[in-house]
């Protein structure tokens, strides 16, 4: 039905991803850098669903899915730790936890 | 089986003496000395019953027993003339190293045994195998332990020298593993079969290419355990800091595991690289020679000086070994044992003086004749023996190597010859500031008591037996060297230099009718290859019989 | 439709875009919000509805609510955005973005100059829910327990990591996943 | 699904109704030692299991997971190293006030994953097993909370897994959408007529390959391993760097062999470069590193290295060679941070090289068992460790990959000084007489499993490196099933 | 009575090893018995056998004690050849050393180390015994090196004086630099007859090589290398002046019997070799007229005793060189015994000379000494009579005598080695009298304390005798004609051909050398005993002093080799003692270590900047994708 070119699809996707990318490198705060990930997990999902819908078969949206629970799950564990760093250090700085080195 | 009783003797004791060193210290110490004595004992039958091996084959002994035949590895030991040899030496050295560490080593005894005994397995191990996987396996199982007798009970630099010893080490045998490997696949894929057995793999055909790369595989691990020049430089740091025992048995024993993988791996395996490459490594051992013989004359530190000296007379090895003929191999055969004996000696001396003065500096040392002279004498006959004074082994060993390497090469022997004068100079050199004049140290000496003597007398009965009448020790050695020359009978470097024979009118006469056998490799040549150079003139052979 | 789906493609990137250079951590979840919504959009025009609904739910819903939840809990103020500020220097992002835009840049052309595969010769993509459902229960129903099995893990670690003095967090925590039930299907 | 596809997957429903179980305990009361046995015992039982499934051949469950002799292996391989590692973690957790119980239910968790990833043969299952185990291990490795060092690990290997897993998500899709299937055996077809890789299939695989070798912490994306390695629980620390790493390896050789990437020039030259790359810079790393547990992880960095070499073989023997090599390295690598996890005590780790000081004068034992771990890592013979290396060697060897075996000797002698180093602080003479005297410990019956474990571990260090035959038999005979297409 | 040759060299290292054993422990009188005792015997035996061998005259004995060993037919043996060569220099070596022992007995009778002299002096005479009678090269090296192993503990006796241990390493190291020369003349010499058989090679040289063979000279040279170091002739002779360090005897014993004369023993035995290299028969001669004249010269301005008596030496052995290079080997040879007579005297009597002025050397402390020591005295004139050639009543006289003639009369002969000789002659008799006129005559400048009993005035008497009367064995044609000595070698050297109707000049160069060497006496009568202010005028002159400088120092060849050999040797050395090829391996060290720093760096703890190594690599692997 859709007449979109794989590509274009695909080059949406890879710029979500690439800006997902580069707010993970350059916020310091550690949740922001935890909602760039999910940007690039969607992102990559998105990629999927494009895939799948050029090939017109299911399996690209099982995946997106099975992405959805991963995120799902990344964020719930990372923000638990999120309040325990936050709770220990009482920043969100990334760059604060950098006690181990060399 | 016997072959294989040696290296589990050996093992077990040492793990016997760690165990009962629990119980007493003593006891630890007499538990290594039976060991070691066992197996002397048990490789001194085997010479003594079996004292000329039979002709056609070098092998006495073999024994072999699948390992891991997945890959063609086999527990196989095999034991000819040149292996019983060096067992000697291994063991006897081996003894003198207990009975030397009686006193010396007071710390962690047990645990000091049983890296002696290891290390001693591991030799035994190397001198033994015939399978190159196992040959790498125990090449590399001595060398835990002797890290350990360096890194534990040596002076004190001792971990410095123990890493540095170590790397070296393992740095040339991986490279020798690499080639052991590459050897392997060849060998598989011309017939395959795929073995590591030594009599097997002997009979690979080898490009050129991959025969001077694998050449310089086996190369890198025998040169520097030798060790040549340029990969020498483990050697002083290691010798000088460990303990008396571990400077005996390294000097002693294993950098005669690299002379002796030149001899029995490198020479049989890649006949045409090696003699290729025969000038450059004669070119190393004169090198060797001298730039041994010169740091030698230098250094301050006894054990150091004697260190060097190694380096030096190692120099004469590689250029026998690479003169592939005869008299040259018979020659490096002769140094291995003499020079274990003698550089042990100097070691043990290096040793005596250590544990009385708490120095290894000669700057310090001097005038201890007067105190000292049994030390003296026996210091004076092993200094002599490593100038190469005649009488004493390393005599034979030196002027045999060198009349082999003459054969080969004229002006690379001439500068190995003037390598005997700088042996002169470093030589003298240690006599005279540790024993002649004056001596300006407080405490008096206290001269050899009677286990030194113990140690000291046999050497010496040893190194003059060696010196006066080798004949039993060339004779065991022949068969093997004979075998190890096989391919080189046929080789025009051969036929350069073969040299008019004599009959002299002698019983030496009578005795050529028994050894002129056609697989000597002093081949009766009427052709002279026309490509020599030589200043040697033609020759005119007259066979004696 | 193409229409739509590039309107929807621009408005997502202009989010994202809003997204990673708000100050502000709720603007930005706000600007995330509408990222999604507009990749939601994108999802109806390549024919997967179901996917939509579901980006709708679960990452606009679910995920993006509790990462709300948490920034309300730690409470965080006015200093906080000013930090943030400090934080974004350009100088600060400058090596970083290069990085990122070298890559961008790669990948970008690798796709444009990639010869894309033919599309097979059913026509028409729209793969719906009901095609979704049965391959999801049908040959990827392993797939499912696996993701249980997945969701498990993220609720004993969420569960022991988050535990603090504060019960509340306890709960919210417990409470987030609905898909719980399954995990312990397997 | 079937019933045969169950029994096929037997190890992996124990281990899931072993969490189950875990979860009922855990409810009605907390206790280490029930916790601790239960896990214990499914392990066991799951590896029992794997007995049946000897002679399997290739069983498939399509289109998520094969069970075959390589996965037999794989699983079995791990299973016993979760179980020696949960053995391990009795004492170590024992100590520790946490609560201890959740910690066995993520170890079962997270050798789940693993074990998915190694009989998967589709994306999604491989996807899936990567995210039970990586989700697992986010909880794992900031377990002690109350460490400070424990949450940065944590958030780390989070952010820094998650951003690789999109890496590897992205690199799926773009693979799926120039073959239009995630099932390996369908790439392989997709792909089997062309010469040359397709530019979208390509820079998928490049993608991938950064997921994949974020997880190998391979050089360039090792960065986090050090800092994980030092802040997670000594035990744990066990478990990323073998039952982690072994599956990824595991479905990364599966996928490779399946596909036959050893084709395509620009796959092996990149993974060239990240072999090379990790050899050097993971012993260079190490060279003069004083803190043990960075020392391990930067050792594991040049491990991995090496068993990329083999990898790169890629036919029957290099396959074979790597995994000799990760079972000599798992039993090495259990075992070292065993003794770290048995020397460490209720403040911190013993992960200075200063806590090894005279070692073999306080705990002769122990040193010697840490001392034989060292010397297999090193390479040296007597050790699993080294027909490890050698059979590496012989792989790398035999397809005449001479850089990277030349590279690989030369990456062995740096890694020497720095395994040697460790045991020349052990065997230093003690200074003071204080120092002779143990740290302040639990009663001895505690650590009765851990000191068990270790021997096990040591004797069978040495048992493989003197003949390890038997192990090659098995391994030669589970695996010329499966990677025969 | 043949089969006692082994024990000649046996006994002599038998005594030596049972001293070395029982050390301290025995008393003197034991340790003199054995020591002197051994040689005693030996000497006994060689009395026994010389005669039995004169009596029945076969061309060589020989005993094979044992084979040595046997690699690939090269197979030596220990075993021993008695020719008239071998036996007398056995003859000279036996006799002399057992009167040099039994001097020594008295002279060491205070040493500490009593026990080690007489060991080490036994060893000496039996290496020396090895030496001539070996049947082989090899054995002859044994010998050879044995001798300088010994030169080594003599001179070095009194270590605790560090510049003994100076002269005792020179000596041997100087001699070790001839013996590698020998050691490569015999690897050739085995390259071209697969033995080292002595009279095997003698048969065989002369079927293969004709005369000027280019391999025969180079090994000819190579073995006179040999021989130049061991006996002090040019350019190796710097170590026998500074070898004065060892207690006199031991001086005796080097310079008479034994060491010195190993490398005329050495020409003479391969003279097959060496007729056959007429080049270096000519080069024999030439550093033979060399040596003897620059010997002389230093000699002229020593004051130490012994070392004008060292010079002495080199100049005389210079002499048998000169005869051994025209072919006149029996010549040679007895200019040997007639020398090892008289310079064993002279030293024996300088001794006690130096034992009486308690251990002065320098002859200008000296003098007046005849009344004193009057026995010495006597002696040692005849003894300098002998080396001044005095003519007609000395044995010197006759043995140079016969070596000048053939320097002419020889068909190798050549006018200027005979001038050179001539001239030798002259300087010999000057700085031998001078020796007398300052020691003896003069005032008396320091106190005579020993005087020397029986054990040292024996031997002087005895050996006297032979200096006076040895030379009556051979005369010369219009003077008696007495050809013992040569019709006793002439089987084992050929004689030398005369050139033909040359004898009837023979009396007017006797008349020339007699001449020449009363000349020289008479000037030093006149400069040391009769007028001294012409010495003193002499020295006033600058330019003299720079010669006399020159002399003294030996010609400066120590500051030359000094600066040639010892220095950079010893900076070489020095410089590199810490060996700069562990630099190199330091260095690696040490970069790899700088590796380390660079890449910890990359460690820094913040998670970004691993984000963003992940990123570098994502970026490399796409790029090479893209490459590809």
């Amino acid at each position: 039905m859709t007449t979109i070119p794989m590509e274009t699809g695909l080059l949406l996707a890879g710029v979500l991803f690439m800006l997902g990318l580069i707010s993970v490198m350059i916020r310091r705060n550690i949740i922001f850098m935890l909602i760039s990930v999910e940007i690039m997990l969607n992102a990559a999902g998105l990629a999927f669903i494009v895939a799948g819908s050029h090939w017109a078969q299911p399996d690209g949206q099982i995946m997106f899915i099975f992405i959805l629970t991963m995120a799902a799950a990344e964020v719930s564990v990372g923000l638990a730790l999120i309040l325990q760093i936050h709770h220990q250090l009482k920043t969100l700085n990334s760059d604060a936890a950098n006690f181990m080195r060399g | 089986m016997i072959l294989v009783w040696l290296i589990v003797i050996l093992m077990v004791g040492g793990v016997l003496a760690w165990i009962s060193g629990k119980v007493n210290r003593a006891l630890s110490r007499w538990v290594a000395l039976g060991s070691v004595l066992a197996v002397f004992g048990l490789t001194l039958y085997l010479w003594l019953s079996n004292p000329v091996p039979v002709l056609g084959s070098a092998w006495l002994i073999q024994f072999t027993q699948p390992w891991i035949p997945q890959w063609g590895i086999s527990f196989s030991l095999a034991i000819d003339g040149l292996s019983l040899l060096m067992l000697l030496l291994t063991f006897f050295i081996g003894l003198l190293a207990v009975l030397i560490s009686w006193r010396e080593i007071q710390t962690k005894v047990a645990f000091f045994h049983f890296n002696l005994l290891w290390v001693l397995a591991g030799i035994t191990g190397v001198f033994l195998t015939m399978d190159l996987f196992l040959f790498y396996f125990f090449w590399e199982v001595m060398l835990i332990p002797m890290y350990f007798l360096i890194g534990i009970w040596g002076h004190e630099n001792r971990r410095y020298a123990a890493f540095k010893f170590f790397i070296f080490t393992q740095a040339s045998g991986l490279l020798m593993l690499l080639a052991i490997l590459g050897l392997y696949f060849i060998h598989g894929n011309q017939t395959g079969v795929y073995t590591f057995s030594y009599f097997e793999l002997l009979n690979t055909t080898l490009a050129p290419e991959a025969a001077r790369l694998l050449m310089f595989g086996f190369l890198a691990a025998f040169l520097v355990k030798l060790p040549v020049v340029p990969f020498h430089s483990w050697l002083p740091d290691a010798h000088s800091e460990a303990p008396t025992a571990g400077s005996v048995i390294l000097a002693g024993l294993l950098l005669k595991t690299g002379a002796y993988g030149l001899l029995r791996f490198v020479l049989p395996l890649f006949p045409t690289a090696t003699v290729e490459f025969a000038p450059w490594a004669m070119l190393l051992g004169v090198i060797g020679i001298i730039y041994g013989a010169i740091l030698a004359f230098s250094q301050t530190d006894l054990k150091r000086l004697v260190a060097y000296t190694s380096v030096s007379h190692m120099g004469f090895v590689i250029l026998g070994v690479f003169a592939f003929n005869e008299w040259a191999l018979q020659g490096v055969v002769m140094q291995m044992i003499t020079h274990g004996l003698s550089t042990g000696a100097l070691f043990i001396i290096a040793g005596f003086l250590y544990e009385r003065l708490h120095t290894r500096d000669i700057r310090q040392m001097g005038g201890f004749w007067s105190t000292a002279p049994k030390m003296g004498v026996i210091a004076l006959i092993f200094v002599m023996a490593s100038l190469g004074l005649p009488g004493l082994g390393n005599f034979i060993a030196e002027f045999l190597t060198l009349v082999g390497s003459w054969q080969a090469n004229n002006w690379l022997t001439v500068f190995a010859t003037i390598g005997l004068v700088m042996a002169t100079i470093y030589s003298l050199r240690i006599m005279q500031k540790i024993f002649f004049e004056a001596n300006h140290m407080e405490q008096a000496l206290p001269d050899l008591n009677a286990r030194e003597m113990l140690i000291a007398i046999p050497m010496v009965a040893m190194i003059l037996w060696l010196g006066l009448y080798p004949q039993s020790v060339l004779d065991t050695a022949r068969p093997s060297i004979q075998e190890q020359l096989q391919a080189y009978t046929e080789t025009p470097l051969e036929h350069e230099h073969v040299a008019e024979v004599a009959a002299p009118e002698t019983e030496t006469s009578v005795v050529n009718d028994v050894e002129w056998k056609p697989s000597s490799n002093f081949q009766i040549s009427t052709s002279p290859n026309p490509s020599t150079s030589k200043a040697s003139t033609p020759l005119i052979i007259k066979s004696s019989n | 439709m193409e229409l739509t789906f590039y309107i929807a493609a621009a408005v997502a990137v202009l989010a994202t875009i809003m997204v990673i250079t708000r100050y502000n951590m709720i603007h930005a979840l706000l600007y995330l919000v509408v990222s999604f919504l507009a990749v939601a959009v994108v999802f109806l025009t390549m024919g997967a509805p179901f996917m939509a609904a579901l980006e709708v739910i679960v990452y606009a819903g679910a995920i993006v609510v509790l990462i709300i939840f948490v920034i309300m809990m730690l409470s965080l103020t006015r200093e906080d955005v000013e930090q943030e500020k400090a934080w974004l220097q350009p100088k600060l992002w400058m090596g970083p973005a290069l990085l990122s835009f070298v890559l961008l840049a790669e990948l970008v052309y690798l796709l444009v100059i990639a010869e894309m595969p033919a599309a097979p010769a059913v026509a028409g993509s729209y793969v719906d829910a009901r095609a979704v459902g049965l391959a999801l229960y049908g040959p990827y129903v392993l797939g499912v327990q696996l993701s249980g099995i997945l969701l498990m893990a993220g609720i004993v670690g969420a569960y022991h990591l988050g535990r603090q003095k504060k019960k509340v967090i306890h709960r919210f925590l417990q409470e987030k996943e609905p898909q719980k039930e399954r995990s312990a299907a397997i | 699904m079937t019933l045969t596809d169950f029994q096929h997957l037997m190890p992996l429903l124990i281990l899931t109704f072993a969490v189950l179980v875990s979860m009922l305990v855990i409810a009605v009361g907390r206790n280490h030692k029930i916790m601790y046995v239960i896990t214990a015992v499914s392990f066991l039982a799951a590896f029992a299991s794997l007995f049946e499934l000897r002679d399997v051949g290739r069983y498939t469950i399509e289109p998520l997971l094969v069970v075959d002799g390589f996965g037999v292996f794989y699983i079995g391989m791990m299973l016993l190293a979760a179980l020696l590692i949960s053995m391990l973690s009795y004492a170590y957790f024992e100590q520790r006030e946490e609560r201890k119980e959740e910690y066995y239910m993520l170890l079962l968790l997270a050798t789940i994953g693993a074990c998915v990833l190694v009989i998967s043969k589709h994306f999604a299952s491989l996807f899936l097993g990567i995210e039970i185990l990586s989700v697992s291990l986010y909880a794992l490795i900031a377990y002690l909370r109350t460490r400070e060092r424990s949450n940065e690990a944590g958030i780390k290997y989070l952010i820094l897994a998650a951003f690789s897993s999109a890496f590897l998500l992205f690199g799926m899709a773009l693979v799926y959408a120039s073959t239009g299937t995630m099932e390996f055996a369908g790439i392989a077809a997709a792909i089997a007529n062309f010469t040359e890789l397709p530019l979208l299939l390509l820079t998928g695989f490049g993608l991938m390959i950064v997921g994949i070798g974020f997880k190998l912490s391979v050089v360039p994306f090792h960065m986090w391993a050090p800092d994980v390695y030092e802040g997670a629980p000594a035990p744990v620390t066990a478990f990323i760097a073998t039952v982690s790493k072994g599956g990824v390896l595991g479905v990364l050789i599966r996928f490779f062999m399946e596909v036959d990437g050893f084709r395509y020039p620009t796959l092996v030259l990149i993974f060239t470069i990240v072999a090379i790359a990790s050899m050097l810079a993971g012993n260079l790393l190490a060279l003069l590193q004083r803190n043990v547990k960075r020392i391990l992880a930067y050792s594991s960095i040049a491990h991995l290295g090496y068993l990329l070499v083999a990898f790169l073989a890629g036919n029957q023997m290099g396959v074979e060679a790597v995994t000799f090599y990760l079972v000599a390295y798992f039993i090495t690598t259990v075992g070292a941070f065993g003794v770290v996890a048995m020397l460490s005590d209720k403040e911190r780790d013993a992960e200075q090289l200063e806590d090894y000081r005279a070692l073999l004068w306080r705990r002769p034992w122990t040193a010697a068992v840490f001392t034989a771990m060292l010397l297999s890592l090193a390479g040296i013979p007597l050790t699993a460790g080294f027909v490890g290396k050698f059979y590496i060697l012989a792989a790398g060897v035999n397809t005449q990959l001479w850089l990277l075996v030349v590279m690989l000797a030369l990456n062995s002698v740096i890694g020497l000084f720095y395994y040697i180093r460790i045991v020349a602080v052990m065997f230093q003479q003690p200074e003071a007489e204080a120092e002779i005297q143990p740290r302040g410990r639990l009663r001895p019956s505690i650590y009765v499993a851990s000191v068990g474990t270790l021997t096990v571990l040591a004797l069978l260090l040495v048992y493989i490196g003197v003949y390890p035959s038997g192990l090659l038999q098995i391994i030669q005979g589970l695996l010329v099933t499966s990677t025969a297409p | 009575m043949e089969e006692l040759l082994w024990l000649i060299p046996a006994l002599p290292f038998a005594g030596a090893l049972l001293l070395v054993l029982l050390g301290n422990r025995i008393s003197r009188a034991l340790v003199s018995a054995i020591g002197v005792g051994s040689v005693g015997i030996s000497a006994a035996i060689t009395l026994v056998l010389g005669i039995e061998y004169l009596t029945s005259r076969p061309s060589f004995i020989r005993q094979e004690v044992w084979q040595w060993f046997d690699v690939a037919g090269f197979s030596p043996s220990i075993a021993f050849h008695l020719d008239a060569l071998s036996m007398v220099f056995i003859f000279v070596i036996t006799f002399v050393g057992f009167l040099i022992h039994i001097y020594s007995t008295e002279y060491m009778a205070e040493d500490k180390d009593y026990a080690r002299f007489f060991a080490c002096m036994n060893l000496f005479v039996g290496s020396m015994l090895m030496l001539v009678m070996a049947d082989n090269l090899l054995l002859l090296y044994l010998g050879w090196e044995g001798v300088g192993l010994c030169s080594y503990l003599l001179i070095g006796f009194w270590y605790k004086e560090p510049a003994n241990g100076y002269a005792a390493r020179k000596a041997f190291i100087i001699t070790r630099v001839g013996d590698t020369a020998i050691a490569i003349g015999l690897f050739m010499l085995f390259q071209q007859f697969g033995t080292l058989h002595i009279q095997s090679i003698s048969t065989e040289a002369v079927q293969v090589w004709t005369i000027g063979n280019e391999t025969a000279v180079i090994i000819a040279f190579l073995l006179l290398g040999g021989a130049v170091g061991k006996s002090g002739q040019l350019p190796l002779q710097t170590w026998l002046p500074d070898a004065m360090a060892g207690p006199t005897p031991v001086s005796a014993l080097i310079h008479a019997a034994t060491m010195v004369t190993a490398g005329v023993y050495l020409i003479a035995r391969m003279h097959v070799v060496f007729e056959l290299a007429p080049a270096a028969m000519m080069a024999v001669a030439v550093i033979g007229a060399i040596t003897l004249l620059i010997a002389g010269f230093a000699a002229l301005t020593q004051y130490d005793i012994k070392r004008v008596l060292a010079y002495s030496t080199i100049s005389q052995v210079g002499y048998m060189f000169l005869a051994l290079g025209v072919g006149a080997w029996s010549a040679g040879v007895f200019h040997f015994m007639i020398h090892g007579f008289f310079k064993a005297l002279l030293f024996l009597c300088a001794g006690a000379i130096i034992l009486a002025l308690h251990h002065e050397q320098d002859m200008r402390k000296m003098g007046g000494l005849s009344k004193k020591l009057p026995v010495v005295f006597y002696t040692f004139l005849i003894g300098a009579a002998s080396l001044a050639a005095f003519p007609l009543v000395s044995a010197g006289f006759y043995s140079k005598d016969q070596i000048l003639w053939l320097q002419l009369a020889g068909e190798n002969g050549n006018i200027w080695l005979y001038l050179a000789g001539l001239l030798g002659a002259f300087i010999t008799s000057i700085y031998t009298f001078r020796m007398v006129f300052l020691t003896f005559y003069g005032e008396e400048k320091t106190h005579v304390g020993h005087k020397p009993t029986w054990a040292i005035t024996v031997p002087l008497i005895v050996l006297a005798v032979l200096s006076f009367a040895g030379g009556f064995i051979e005369l010369p044609h219009n003077f008696g004609h007495v050809v013992l000595f040569s019709d006793f070698l002439a089987p084992i050297l050929p004689a030398v051909s005369i050139v033909p109707d040359f004898t009837q000049y023979e009396w007017m160069l006797q008349l020339l050398a007699a001449v020449i060497s009363l000349g020289g006496i008479f000037i030093a009568y006149l400069f040391y005993y009769k007028k001294p202010e012409l010495i003193d005028s002499i020295h006033r002159s600058e330019f003299a002093m720079a010669v006399h400088r020159f002399w003294h120092s030996g010609w400066g060849f120590d500051q030359l080799y000094d600066a040639l050999f010892v220095r950079p040797y010893v900076y070489l050395s020095k410089v590199n003692k810490s060996d700069f090829i562990d630099s190199f391996y330091t260095f690696l060290a040490d970069a790899t270590q700088g590796l380390h720093d660079l890449f910890s760096r990359s460690q820094t703890g913040i998670m970004r900047n691993y984000v963003a190594g992940i990123v570098v690599g994502a970026i490399m692997i796409l790029t090479i994708s893209l490459l590809l």
